[in-house]
């Protein structure tokens, strides 16, 4: 590998947000609209630079930044490879779609005079996410996840049912919990190496494996992360949180905010600490390989029992969510392709799937599963583009469902585990009960009486062209799957390559 | 015996101290009481990082001509940043808790769980 | 002698704080036991560290929380405690179990030969007064080595000012 | 009525002492313990005081929720801007080596000095708002008296 490389870029993925989620109240006292501009503009520009970056990591490998220009481990270090590459791009991309789509379905939602301060705090999710992946340093991380949890609270809190308060209020009881678990877990491992560089850590750790301290420290970090991530059973606070969130807000976090924190799993898991470490020192791989498996089952089963769409959307992202904490742990080449890619694939389809919801908010005020009677004659955009993502979580060939769990599944059968084949299929079975209930009914059930008054009609263009183009890329990535995928076979390679 | 007990008795409080604030965080059904809860929690991991910085004979960490050690000085750094982390958790809490309270009426969570059973379509 | 004495109270304090009623005094035995810890970190040499805790932990975050009894209910209700109490308890005493799994192989308490103090620390000792030209090593690495961390901790404050604004604003705000 | 005229004319006596010892702090965080984050504080709290004291709305009529709204932005946007002359000046983002003194030494000290000031703003303003929109009820603007 080249010597790695040192440029500005990945500072400004961090601070061109920063700076602008800070300046939006000002710039709304200016004007009104600027609010809703600035989110759009800044993530946009962060999308741009985050495409231009990922081809720099392609050519040379790993791009660093030193700030303050304090040479590692004696300073703050942003580095960034192929793996948190790949996630900075579809961090910024979902930003984008999200912020466009935000602009009409915000102003039905939150009170008009709080928009400059809603921006600011949407700015700061993104912000906090952005900080997140590109970081080389652990405390820095565990800043910045501040920064996201923070905003992430707040935002949750802004929906319309006084039920958004509670699960926002959940949500920071037990983020607070996870988080204070990762900074106990960051004082654990500087206090056997004395060092917060994630590089310097991965160096000075393997001599100390067997140290009960070391052991706690990593405890610690899968406990704090998996509350993070989400993970059965320590989702209980993502259903409501998903639900009654404003609808920007949901598809914001569905798409990103889990994803950013597989993300830092995987990172701590096969960076900080090596394979060798979760495979053979302690049984780590085996018990999240169960917890996954579980999760999987009992999200997808969840799913299938829920009156509200959100809430069966967010249920289904639990076992989502089992996809790819499965593959990362066959440690094995395929299975990780299979978690890298599901990470993008997942963000992609819930992405849609909760814009669509959101659109229907927006237009009918229907939010349960069974309001959606006959929709497909009322919104017939929008449904097709529900319907695509739905195809894709079932994993029809041609989606990009199918390309996650190809990988997935023949990573399972790579680690000789075949037991999790019948996992995988029993679920995309769930997922194809559900889905299709819901399908049918768009399509094929007369609409209730209060949908029948509502006229046939799509909503703005500004909310219809996000969901378009995330339902568009589902297929497109599922036709056209060797980009992402090779792609994701180099970080799965720096991931788990000397795993033996 | 009395070094085991005087070399790790920090962190042994430190461990103590979040078991009764995470005691209180997931046991009491009180909004603020588990806030309370939360700031003894996350006081303790405070602790537990000072603790770690403390060097035998060390002055502290103030360039001084007399000094010979110093305690080191980035646990410090760390938990500043945590402190005010913290704070502002703790606020964010207390807002959500007076809204909860206006909406709902009531701050324990056995009787917010009961009025969402029974949803009254209460809206702002 | 004086340390396990103030560490033992510490510890009597937050129990007071999670087991009375009143939730007016248990916030002002929590502000006492902020003040406490700032006691100890005064004699583990963390002087920034204690002031900070001192004048946040007992004085904003009391404020704070006076000021949010005002505006919602003063007593803690009588519950069924034996519902919570047990699953509880196990998932502590599990909490517990782990974290003191971890200190059996701590270095010392005071150790000068513990591995923190000997890979990263050393430059900040040498370096803050001639690398920044700043003599309290704390404020060097806080504003310089690690000063976008300190970014980082403003942008917390200021996400957490924004916060406030959104959830508790009300319409009318004249001026 | 008397104590309350007493309790009065004590505080208006004080908060210009402590705002006076807050920027003490922020400033000389340099050399002694304290800082933007501690002196911020402070200055929050003389301002909360005073509030407490005189009522929420002649403490708001002292710092305006505009004023306050800015300075949070303001704050971080110095620390922020100083991050960014670094990297203008042609070194690292926050490298205050590279700001144009003569002496690195003093770079750093006028850095410091800067981003510490950026600090205490944005601090002291949001401690006054979170006080005040916490402590607030309703559209009276009901003083609380301490």
């Amino acid at each position: 590998m080249n010597e790695p490389q040192l440029t500005p870029l990945p500072l400004l993925l961090v601070f061109i947000p920063l700076a602008s989620a800070v300046m939006t109240p000002l710039l709304a006292r200016i004007h009104r609209s600027l609010a809703a501009l600035t989110a759009q503009v800044v993530t946009a520009v962060s999308f741009v630079l985050a495409c231009v970056l990922l081809d720099r990591v392609a050519e040379v490998g790993r791009v660093v930044y030193w700030l303050g220009n304090w040479e590692p481990p004696f300073g703050i270090e942003y580095s960034v490879d192929m793996l948190n590459g790949i996630v900075l791009v579809l961090v910024s991309f979902i930003g984008v779609v999200v912020s466009v789509f935000a602009r009409e379905s915000v102003a039905s939602e939150i009170d008009e005079e709080k928009h400059p301060f809603f921006y600011a705090m949407f700015l700061l999710l993104f912000t906090g996410s952005m900080g997140i992946v590109v970081t080389g340093d652990i405390f820095n991380l565990y800043v910045f996840v501040e920064i996201s949890s923070l905003s992430g609270y707040t935002l949750i809190a802004m929906g319309r049912n006084r039920e958004a308060l509670t699960a926002s209020y959940n949500y920071l009881i037990l983020g607070t919990i996870g988080a204070t678990f990762i900074l106990l877990g960051i004082g654990h491992l500087y206090m056997m190496t004395g060092t917060l560089n994630m590089a310097d850590l991965a160096k000075l750790l393997p001599p100390l494996y067997k140290s009960r301290v070391i052991l706690t420290a990593f405890a610690l970090f899968t406990v704090g992360l998996s509350i993070k991530l989400a993970l059965f059973p320590l989702h209980v606070w993502m259903p409501n949180a998903y639900t009654h969130a404003p609808s920007a807000v949901s598809s914001l976090l569905a798409a990103t905010g889990t994803k950013v924190a597989a993300y830092v799993l995987l990172r701590v898991m096969f960076t900080v600490f090596h394979p060798n470490f979760d495979l053979n020192v302690i049984p780590v791989t085996r018990i999240l390989l169960v917890l996954a498996s579980i999760a999987i089952l009992a999200g997808s089963m969840l799913a299938i029992a829920q009156t509200n769409l959100k809430r069966m959307l967010a249920y289904s992202s639990v076992g989502q969510i089992g996809y790819i904490v499965l593959g990362a742990m066959l440690v094995n080449r395929t299975g990780m392709t299979g978690a890298l890619v599901h990470i993008v694939n997942h963000a992609l389809m819930k992405g849609t799937l909760f814009l669509a919801a959101g659109a229907i908010v927006y237009k009918t005020g229907v939010e349960t599963v069974e309001g959606l009677k006959g929709m497909g004659r009322k919104m017939p955009v929008t449904m097709a583009a529900f319907t695509v993502a739905a195809l894709s979580m079932v994993g029809v060939p041609l989606t990009v469902g199918f390309v996650s769990k190809w990988y997935l599944a023949l990573g399972a059968l790579d680690a000789g585990m075949w037991y999790l084949l019948v996992v995988i299929l029993a679920s995309s079975g769930l997922n194809a009960i559900y889905f299709w209930r819901v399908v049918d009914w768009i399509y094929f059930a007369r609409p209730s009486k209060e949908l029948e008054s509502v006229p046939a009609g799509e909503v703005p263009w500004s909310m219809l062209v996000p969901t378009i183009v995330t339902a568009g890329l589902c297929i497109l990535l599922g036709v056209q799957a060797d980009l992402p995928v090779s792609l994701a076979e180099q970080a799965a390679g720096l991931l788990v390559g000397g795993a033996h | 015996m009395d070094e085991l007990i005087l070399g790790k008795y920090n962190y042994w409080v430190y461990v103590a101290l979040m078991m009764i604030g995470f005691y209180a965080v997931i046991a009491k059904p009180n909004l603020i009481k588990k806030i309370i809860g939360v700031n003894i929690f996350q006081t303790a991991v405070f602790l537990f990082y000072i603790s770690i910085g403390k060097v035998e004979g060390g002055t502290a960490p103030i360039v001084w001509d007399q000094a010979v050690h110093y305690d080191n000085p980035i646990p410090h750094v760390l938990i500043l940043t945590a402190i005010v982390v913290s704070v502002s958790t703790t606020a964010v809490a207390f807002a959500l808790i007076i809204k909860i309270k206006e909406r709902f009426g009531t701050i324990e969570e056995d009787q917010i769980r009961d009025l969402r059973r029974t949803p009254t379509g209460e809206e702002t | 002698m004086i340390d396990i004495l103030l560490l033992t109270l510490l510890v009597l304090c937050a129990l007071a704080a999670v087991e009375m009623r009143d939730l007016l005094s248990a916030g002002l035995v929590l502000s006492g036991y902020s003040l406490l810890m700032a006691v100890v970190w005064t004699r583990l040499n963390a002087v920034d560290v204690a002031f900070t805790e001192a004048s946040v932990g007992a004085g904003i975050t009391t404020v704070l929380l006076i000021a949010a009894l005002s505006r919602t209910d003063r007593g803690e209700a009588l519950v069924s405690r034996t519902r919570r109490e047990i699953p509880s308890l196990i998932l502590i005493l599990l909490t517990g179990a782990v974290l003191v799994y971890g200190t059996l192989d701590m270095p010392d308490f005071r150790d000068p030969g513990a591995p923190a103090h000997h890979h990263v620390a050393p430059r900040y000792i040498e370096g803050s007064a001639h690398e920044v030209g700043v003599v309290n090593m704390v404020t060097a690495i806080l504003a310089a080595y690690r000063g976008y961390d300190t970014l980082g901790e403003t942008t917390v404050i200021f996400t957490a000012g924004m916060s406030v604004i959104l959830l508790l604003r009300r319409r009318k705000q004249r001026g | 009525m008397g104590e309350n005229i007493i309790r009065r004319t004590i505080t208006r006596l004080m908060v210009p002492f402590i705002q006076l010892f807050a920027l003490y702090v922020i400033v000389h965080g340099d050399s002694g313990p304290g800082g933007g984050f501690q002196g911020g504080v402070i200055l929050g709290a003389s301002f909360i005081l005073y509030a407490i004291v005189f009522g929420s709305e002649a403490g708001r009529r002292r710092v305006p929720a505009p004023v306050t709204d800015v300075l949070s932005s303001v704050g971080v946007l110095i620390y922020a801007g100083i991050g960014l002359l670094c990297l203008l000046l042609g070194s690292a983002f926050l490298d205050y080596r590279a700001l144009p003194f003569k002496d690195p030494h003093l770079a750093g000290h006028y850095g410091i000095f800067g981003i510490e000031i950026g600090v205490g703003l944005t601090v002291a303003a949001v401690m006054v708002t979170i006080f005040f929109e916490t402590a607030h009820r309703g559209e009276g603007g009901e003083t609380r008296d301490g």
